[in-house]
């Protein structure tokens, strides 16, 4: 009789492999970060008023107006990109350099620069929004990640289509899962480059004493937790 | 299956004359019968004729998928990321026996409640009770009465009252 | 040491994302705001630390200093390595520093006080009040009183030329440190008034009768290297130190051998010694003269006698005068407040005939260094008091003293301090003092201004700021202030345009006079980097004066029937109260009686059980000055008649008002509503006490042998103590403990091992055979197939290749670990400090300490022994931080992988994973980690301190010793940025650079030539603490090496 | 005392589901007042850290963990009584196993918030399950305290799953004989359940599975509750007796309890009196009796070989546990839970209600104390003489402990008015069934 039984009833066993098949599809199938954070995609006309008025940034710069029409590559301003875990602001007399000529060629621009100079005799800094922020708790290293050839666009998007940036224009969310994307995946990498073909908006060059130390094929990030969170 | 029910049912107030009504009514080969009962009792279980319930293969299904599930979890997870500690063994055996006992029980009593349920579901339709309001508002079921329902065709009624009537239920109805 | 300092001035405070804040709470994260800087200094990088080398200006020791600076602000003190005299590392007092510099009881604005009112005025008016008050007293041919931080180098000179154009007056150099009447020993020994180079590294035996010279007796870093150097052991030998006080502090728990003394023995007990010397006629150095001399001079000093009066055995003295005999490898020390009696002088002096008797001088003893060490004499400041009672001074200036409260009450100096028409204060600090002043005009901390210092002959230590002025300051420097006055009160000769120039003319002096061939320009830039410019000493040699002879050396006292009041110095507290309101002076245990944030009293059990006290009891204290309470902080390292007391307590400490149920009823809720930041007194000041005594030959303060009575209150004090605070334990019942001074013993659990100089390498064989037979139940290496477990890179690369994945490398190249070698360690806490410093530990206070919520990553274990052979206390120091273990037990037990084994060997502690459960602080057999039980507060601004490499841990975190994992992070980032691995030596972790007796060497196990696998290979001495648990602790602890009479 | 039958169980048990008399509504408030400041403890912990809980340095789990400990072990008796008596068919269960078990799934409701109230960061308590998440950072399966997540969640879903299957017959009998509005609110959790032959087949066999599984699970959670402790290398935690000794432990308290609970329940429902028999409270004493031993060997033991292994820091702890700073737990648990049971081997004490009451009061302060004893002094005492504390009681930890009464009784009272405390169905099974020929067949 329970051989009967089971041969009955012998469908009941499909929920066995159903329930595991779901329980492999969620554990392989790892959530994909950049599908899960990634803020609504990016709408290449976003202008400013279309950025959230707490991001709304003191002095209306645009990285568009600098990297479309002053052709000026990233790292001539965020000069630390590539020596030190901060990229850096440029420096408010970096900012005057330029701007004690460029006056600006339309009333708007020459409004922004206006109020940038204002800033000259008071010895004061502008006090910018930070869009691009991770939390505290992560010390994440540009050095590291320029050095081994990531394109400024790689995590930064698109700048130069963008006047204002906002948490909108950003491509990623910048969350962990995102990081870790690439962390374990790795990417082909020449003498410690990666090898995609990348836009160089960036200017210098790769550091070459730490390229060597670097094998050929797949470079990994670190997944030691330590390598940012100290 | 809800289909039109006929039959007859009645109320006793002795569980002896209910067994009785029974045996009677399974000797007379009317199978379709659902008894009521306060409790359980094992007089009416044998009257019956002593089914047996297939809850416990649902709950074996379960326990397997449970230690299945466990044994998953465990080796993927740690997999997944790998992360050394105090030297231990990435995968080791000893974690996986007290999580794979608690997901065990935890799927198997899930199954067994499931189970539970679709069988009921199961017998009851297959054996229809009366739709009547008097049936349906019947309210000392679950007190101190003892009840039977024969689902029946309409010529056979008069002989399973007989028989009701016989063993002296309190009420006998007849539906159609 | 990478150096870097033009253009400083620029350096505005804005620092590039100062992210140090806290791991997240709940709740989205606010929009942070980035400063970009205005001009960036030359060579500046964003993100990288810049390295200033500095002169610090805490004493006179003037140690060299390499200030860490982040984003342009100084965010860690290390001594700098180039300097000859601190040879890279600073005392507990100049880690410190960081905490006056950002500290919340600095100044804020000029102020002017008028009937008791602070009235905020800019610096335009306060310049000009007291410029025009200058010009009054010049006019009236009144006279100034200059009450100064004593200081060395171009400073006192413009100061003197200053005081001398303004009509005259008095520069006083306060400094409580009993250091004249060394000077003055050695005037009438030798005539020559200077404090000499003591080389204790070059001695075999030391005596030391009481000075504290690891704590802060002349420059402790100084001498603590030379210490080690001296008493570490090496090549089978080690050298021997012998204690001759009424009391051990730090230092005196040192010693190999504590000689008990009642006070103001210790001068009979050198003469003793040297007449023994004498009369052993081996003191072949000594011209005949000079021996009946000196015979006849000691003549009163037979040791029959002293043995009598001082209770210390007469066999035992001609032992040790044997032992001293080394000619001229050994030395004898006093002095610091232990000795400072009414006959101090006389005590250096005989100290003097000891060491010129065995030889010691020229060779241990070298003149010629002429230390600038000590202030004025109480002598002056007597005369000063006077002069301010009588209307001498027309005008006080005090600058960065604080005698209101560091001198006692019956010197009639807050009462002069009244009488004097106008008093001006230039000190940094709001302190006692200052705000009696009618003006006060505050000057910039030392790390903002430029100065120069003269430790020692030959050392031109140069002091520049470190970073721009701390921005909730408005301060201006000392010596700009001193030039703009002169200027305002129209004083001639003070061209220079600030004081960085006036220094810069003041060096090319110095440039000239040293005959240096490089140009000026290139002599600067070197002092600037180097932090001075140094050059060794030259000796001069010491003859004996006809003066010694006409001494008449005291009987010592006879038995007084109170008890003698020591106000002793520690490396926390000394009795210039400097340091006494920096909170992390206070949270850091005092190294002997590990109690926090308060005052005590050392009583001898004997004495206590006398007089019916019990450990922890509040007992008051009363001399003929005044009367205070304190706890009784009872045991064996003190003579029966003396009881002693920390110097330097007592000041206002500005701290949160965290809220405690202490004495209050556990139902009561208790709520905080806000947070703000109090002042409260910390401790007591002993000086309340004291009376104004001088020693009669040199004028220094007597801290020691004030007659005090004691006794019980009735009731508990509230005194914190760190060493666990119930340590009621079998081995001592409490019915023979009447004192309540328990079972501080380590009660044989082997933290701290030791092994007898002479048999140790039997020792350790006997060991290892223990080790051996362990082995059959464990093993402690773990590739040996014996093992439990595979090792870990094995179970890492198995894994893996079931994962099908990457392929992560364990412990390749590197794996860290640590030697403390215990043989060195003299427990000052100076690692703690710079823990405190590098990694932004919060100060909990009082209230948190006492209910185990303290969060110092590394403390210093002290255990009591009594030497069971001669019955003598022994103290033991071991330096304890998580021990990294490769077993570690807090690693499995964690939930959510917060804690994990990191590549390098390291427990790696993930602050924004942790969930707090808590359980890896339970099943950490060293009890190294800390729980945020709050987030803490940095009263404002000393959050400026913090260091953004490590971020701040907030509620509901686990936390613990990461190997300054910060550190090597960085440092291997520079080297791969190099294209190479990391060279041994180049990570020192912050109790590594801190530690003045280097007895932390950290590094690369996995480097056969690292020093840390050549200590590995070549010592016999080494152990892990509770290897029974087979942890597998990467903190390898090396024995201590004790001398026979020590328990071995 | 009249006879019972069929019918007037029934009408016992419905009579205690009356609307609620004064005495019900004062002891609620009480109850709710505790609960609520309970409530504000914790919302004052969650805002400034575990600041002001005694827990400290070195003793990093305290009461928290000891309530938890402890609700856990109140939460074993009624999954004991109703599963593993009833698969030995003991006989006093019948009357008492519904409230019981009502207990069980409230004291593990209870339980289960002490871990949560016990984290530092209590708002991140979701990390420590599995789910998939964008961190792509999995949970540590070697942390005993993992094991304890899917234990105590498992045990929670198995004995709240108990209690509704063993409510249902009876939640049909209130409906039945219950009309209008009450009819309705009680035939949707009913579950159109009327008592056929099917449904008492299934039900009755489902019922046998249920207590067949939950019985080995009653001994793994608090197994798995032990090995929190005894994983972990601490002299007193360290121990191999402890998931034995955890279980009669938990055992003993919950038997505890349950004569704590139903002694009151007794004198507030009258008509209980005769349901609930002197005979069954008998029972559990007895059972009070055997844990009670099984507990006092443990500690033997556990003393016995500290001493005479002689391990220096187990010797040393379990010299500190009598004679320490912290003595006066250890000597208050000792006299509760080894020598006040012993009363219990007189049959006059036995049967006395005040006596039993009395005794269950101080078997369940005996075995809270055992837990702190366990969790408290093991941390105060460890390896590192320097590292020694104590532990202090704190106002934070005081009302929540107080609040976690609270929530367990709020509970209680709300279930004995709104569910048959009283499993109706099982009691009959017990009587002898109506019959007409009473010596028949």
């Amino acid at each position: 009789m329970k051989n009967q039984f089971i041969k009955k009833h012998v469908y009941f066993l499909l929920i066995i492999p159903l329930v595991i098949l779901y329980s492999v599809i969620s554990l392989a199938n790892k959530p994909d970060p950049s599908a899960e954070n990634t803020p609504p995609a990016q709408d290449t006309t976003v202008t400013e008023n279309t950025v959230p008025p707490e991001f709304v940034q003191p002095v209306e710069f645009s990285h568009k107006t600098h990297i479309e029409k002053g052709e000026i590559p990233c790292e001539f301003c965020h000069i630390y990109a590539r020596r030190s875990v901060n990229s850096g602001a440029p420096t408010m007399a970096s900012c005057f350099g330029c701007h004690s000529v460029v006056k600006g060629s339309d009333e708007k621009l020459q409004a922004a620069i206006k109020k940038l100079l204002e800033f000259k005799p008071t010895g004061k800094s502008i006090p910018w929004k930070k869009i691009h922020d991770v939390p505290d708790f992560v010390h994440f290293s540009h050095k590291r990640h320029v050095q081994v050839g990531f394109d400024c666009t790689e995590c930064h998007g698109e700048i130069s289509t963008h006047d204002a940036l906002s948490p909108l224009t950003m491509i990623t969310d910048l969350s962990m899962g995102w990081c870790m994307k690439c962390h374990t995946e790795g990417r082909q990498a020449f003498r410690g480059e990666i090898v995609e073909s990348i836009r160089k908006t960036r200017g210098g060059k790769i550091v070459k004493q730490a390229a060597a130390q670097q094998p050929d094929g797949i470079l990994l990030g670190s997944k030691d937790c330590y390598t940012c969170h100290k | 299956m809800m289909s039109k029910f006929s039959g007859v049912w009645a109320t006793f107030e002795y569980l002896d004359d209910t067994c009785a009504a029974i045996k009677e009514l399974k000797s007379e080969n009317f199978d379709q019968i659902t008894t009521h009962t306060p409790c359980p009792r094992h007089e009416i279980d044998h009257a019956l004729g002593s089914p047996q319930s297939r809850v416990p293969f649902v709950t074996v299904i379960g326990s397997f998928i449970g230690f299945a599930l466990a044994l998953l979890i465990t080796t993927k997870m740690a997999l997944d990321w790998i992360l050394p500690v105090s030297a231990k063994p990435i995968l080791s055996v000893p974690i996986v026996v007290p999580i794979a006992f608690e997901l065990t029980v935890l799927l198997s009593i899930y199954f067994t409640m499931g189970g539970m349920l679709l069988l009921i579901l199961k017998d009851t339709f297959k054996h229809q009770v009366p739709k009547s309001s008097q049936y349906k508002e019947y309210d000392r079921f679950m007190r101190d009465r003892f009840g039977i329902v024969v689902e029946c065709q309409e010529g056979d009624f008069q002989k399973i009252e007989n028989i009701f009537k016989k063993h002296q239920a309190e009420e006998v109805n007849l539906e159609k | 040491m990478k150096s870097n300092i033009s253009r400083r001035n620029f350096l505005k405070m804005s620092a590039v994302g100062g992210a140090t804040l806290a791991v997240a709470g709940c709740g989205s994260d606010p929009i942070e705001t980035l400063f970009p800087l205005h001009t960036p200094p030359y060579g500046y990088v964003s993100g990288d630390s810049i390295h200033f080398a500095t002169t610090c200006q805490e004493c006179t020791a003037a140690c060299g200093l390499v200030i860490r600076t982040r984003e342009g602000r100084a965010i860690k003190a290390e001594g700098n390595p180039d300097h000859p005299i601190n040879e890279g590392r600073i005392c507990l007092q100049g880690q410190s520093i960081l905490q006056a510099l950002y500290s919340p009881a600095r100044a804020t604005y000029p102020s002017q006080i008028t009937n008791k009112k602070s009235q905020i005025i800019s610096w335009d008016k306060g310049k000009q009040l007291l410029a025009d008050k200058l010009k009054e007293v010049k006019d009236k041919k009144g006279e100034i009183l200059y009450l100064g931080s004593p200081r060395t180098g171009t400073f006192p000179t413009l100061l003197k030329q200053w005081i001398n154009g303004m009509g005259g007056g008095t520069v006083l150099e306060l400094d409580m440190k009993p250091v004249n009447s060394l000077k003055h020993a050695n005037r009438i020994m030798f005539g020559k008034q200077e404090v000499p180079h003591f080389a204790l590294d070059k001695a075999e035996v030391l005596i030391n009768f009481g000075a504290d010279f690891l704590e802060t007796w002349l420059n402790p870093v100084q001498m603590t290297k030379n210490y080690t150097r001296m008493h570490k052991f090496q090549d089978g030998k080690k050298g021997r130190y012998i204690h001759i006080a009424p009391h051990i502090s730090l230092t005196g728990t040192n010693a190999d051998e504590w000689l008990s003394c009642p006070v103001g023995h210790e001068t009979s007990i050198a003469l003793a010694i040297s007449r023994i010397l004498l009369n052993k006629d081996t003191a072949g150095h000594l011209t005949i003269n000079e021996k009946q001399e000196l015979k006849e001079l000691l003549s009163d000093f037979s040791e029959e006698k002293i043995a009598q009066t001082s209770g210390i055995d007469k066999d035992v003295l001609i032992k040790l005068a044997h032992n001293f005999d080394r000619n001229g490898r050994s030395l004898a020390i006093a002095g610091g407040n232990c000795n400072a009696g009414e006959d101090t002088t006389l005590l250096q002096i005989a100290v003097n005939i000891l060491n010129y008797v065995a030889g010691n001088i020229d060779k241990t003893v070298v003149f010629g260094a002429d230390y600038n060490f000590g202030g004025a004499n109480i002598a002056d400041l007597e005369t000063a008091v006077k002069g301010m009672q009588e209307g001498r001074y027309q005008l006080v200036i005090i600058e960065n003293v604080n005698p209101v409260f560091t001198l006692p009450e019956n010197s009639g100096f807050k009462k002069a301090l009244k009488a004097v028409p106008f008093v001006v204060s230039f000190s940094t600090e709001n302190d006692e003092t200052s705000e009696l002043a009618n003006l006060h005009l505050p000057t910039s901390h030392f790390l903002e201004s430029w100065g120069d210092g003269k430790p020692r002959d030959g050392v031109y230590a140069l002091q520049q700021p470190v970073m721009a002025k701390v921005p909730a300051f408005d301060t201006m420097e000392l010596g700009n202030l001193i030039l703009e006055l002169a200027t305002l009160a129209g004083l001639d000769g003070f061209k220079s345009k600030d004081f960085h120039t006036y220094l810069k003319t003041a060096w090319k002096k110095l440039h000239q006079n040293l005959g240096i061939s490089s140009p000026f320009d290139k002599f600067w830039k070197q002092s600037r980097q180097k932090g001075g410019y140094f050059q060794k000493f030259t000796h001069s040699i010491a003859t004996l004066k006809d003066e010694v002879y006409k001494l008449k050396f005291l009987q010592p006292p006879a038995k007084a029937a109170g008890l003698s009041l020591l106000a002793v110095n520690s490396n926390l507290h000394n009795a210039n109260a400097k340091g006494a309101n920096r909170t992390w002076l206070m949270e850091i245990p005092h190294p002997v009686t590990q109690v926090v944030w308060d005052s005590w009293v050392e009583l001898h059990p004997d004495t206590a059980v006398r007089l019916g006290i019990r450990h922890g009891d509040l007992v008051e204290i009363t001399s003929t000055n005044g009367k205070v309470n304190a706890a009784a902080w009872i045991f064996y390292g003190i003579d029966k008649n003396t009881v002693a007391m920390p110097a330097g307590m007592g000041r206002k400490v500005a701290f949160p008002n965290y809220k405690s149920s202490h004495g209050r009823s556990k139902l009561l809720p208790v709520v905080e509503m806000d947070l703000k930041i109090e002042e409260k007194t910390v401790g007591i000041n002993v000086m309340d006490l004291l009376s104004w005594r001088k020693d009669t030959l040199s004028g220094d303060f007597v801290f020691a042998g004030e007659n005090v009575e004691i006794k019980p209150t009735g009731e508990k004090a509230y005194l914190v103590t760190m060493d666990g605070q119930n340590r009621k334990d079998i081995a001592v019942p409490d019915i023979e403990d009447q004192a309540g001074f328990g079972d501080r013993s380590q009660k044989n659990r082997g933290f701290v091992q030791t092994m007898a100089l002479g048999h140790y390498e039997k020792g350790h064989e006997e060991d290892l055979k223990k080790h051996h037979l362990r082995k059959r139940y464990y093993t402690l290496n773990r590739k040996d197939k014996t093992s439990f477990y595979d090792p870990i890179d094995v179970n890492v690369s198995k894994a893996v290749k079931r994962a099908g994945k990457e392929t992560p490398v364990y412990n390749d190249p590197y794996k860290w670990e640590m030697f403390i070698d215990l043989d060195r360690c003299i427990g000052c806490s100076a690692c703690v400090a710079a823990c405190y410093a590098e990694n932004n530990i919060p100060v909990v206070g009082k209230d948190r300490a006492n209910v185990g919520r303290e969060m110092s990553w590394i403390r210093i274990e002290r255990y009591f022994e009594t030497n069971k052979q001669t019955g003598q206390l022994e103290t033991y120091y071991t330096p304890q931080m998580c021990q990294q273990c490769d077993n570690a037990g807090c690693e499995p037990v964690c939930p959510v992988y917060a804690t994990y084994q990191n590549p390098d060997g390291l427990n790696a502690m993930v602050y924004n994973r942790c969930v707090g459960t808590r359980y890896c602080s339970n099943n950490c057999v060293y009890k190294q980690r800390r729980f945020n039980w709050r987030s803490y507060k940095f009263p404002e601004p000393l959050q400026m301190q913090l260091n953004p490499a490590v971020s701040v841990r907030s509620k509901g975190v686990m936390e613990k010793c990461t190997f300054c994992h910060h550190r090597i992070k960085e440092i291997k980032d520079q080297a791969k940025d190099k294209g190479r691995n990391v060279i041994d030596g180049e990570i020192q972790t912050a109790c590594q650079q801190a530690c003045p007796a280097d007895a932390i060497v950290f590094g690369n196990i996995l480097d056969k030539n690292s020093k840390t696998s050549q200590i590995k290979k070549k010592t016999k001495r080494n152990y892990k603490q509770l290897p029974g648990l087979n942890f597998q602790p990467a903190i390898t602890y090396l024995k201590k090496v004790n001398h026979n009479n020590r328990k071995a | 005392m009249s006879q019972l039958t069929y019918g007037n169980i029934n009408d016992k048990v419905v009579k205690s589901m009356e609307p609620p008399g004064r005495s019900w509504m004062v002891s609620m408030l009480m109850i709710l007042g505790a609960l609520s400041m309970g409530m504000f403890a914790w919302a004052v912990q969650i805002e400034h850290g575990l600041e002001w809980s005694g827990i400290n340095h070195p003793i990093a789990w305290g009461v928290y963990i000891t309530n938890f400990v402890f609700w856990i072990g109140i939460g074993h008796a009624g999954t004991l009584i109703s599963a593993v008596l009833y698969l030995v068919r003991a006989p006093f269960r019948n009357s008492i196993y519904r409230a019981s078990e009502a207990m069980t799934v409230f004291a593990v409701m209870t339980a289960g918030l002490f871990p949560l109230i016990h984290l530092g960061r209590a708002w991140y308590a979701y990390w420590l399950l599995p789910y998939p998440n964008q961190r792509e950072l999995w949970i540590n399966f070697k942390s005993p305290l993992l094991w304890d997540v899917f234990a105590i969640s498992t045990y929670m879903s198995v004995s709240i799953a108990f209690f509704i299957l063993g409510l249902i017959p009876d939640l049909a009998t209130v409906r039945d004989e219950s009309k209008g509005l009450k009819r309705l609110f009680y035939s949707i959790p009913a579950l159109c359940f009327r008592g056929t032959n099917h449904q008492w087949l299934h039900y009755m066999r489902g019922y046998l599975i249920f207590a067949a599984i939950a019985t080995p699970l009653v001994f793994s959670v608090h197994s798995i509750v032990s090995w929190d402790f005894a994983m972990s290398s601490l002299p007193g935690w360290h121990s191999t007796i402890f998931a034995p000794y955890f279980v009669a432990g938990a055992i003993f308290s919950g038997c505890g309890m349950v004569l704590t609970i139903m002694i009151p329940l007794r004198v507030a429902f009258p008509g209980f009196k005769e349901i609930i028999k002197l005979k069954d409270l008998e029972g559990m004493a007895k059972l009070i009796i055997f844990t009670s031993l099984i507990v006092t060997y443990a500690y033997a033991v556990e003393f016995f070989i500290a001493y005479y292994s002689g391990a220096q820091f187990e010797r040393a702890l379990f010299w500190f546990r009598p004679f320490g700073e912290m003595q006066g737990f250890f000597w208050v648990m000792v006299t509760c839970n080894c020598i006040v049971p012993i009363f219990l081997f007189s049959k006059k004490v036995r049967t006395s209600i005040p006596a039993l009451f009395v005794i269950s009061l101080l078997v369940n302060v005996g075995m809270w104390l055992e837990r702190f004893v366990i969790v408290g002094t093991s941390l105060a005492h460890e390896f590192v003489p320097f590292a020694w504390g104590t532990y202090q009681f704190e106002w934070v930890e005081i009302w929540i402990t107080i609040g976690s009464f609270g929530f367990f009784f709020m509970w209680f009272f709300i279930f004995v008015k709104i569910m048959p405390s009283i499993a109706i169905a099982e009691m009959k099974e017990t009587l002898t069934p109506p019959f007409r020929r009473k010596n028949d067949e």
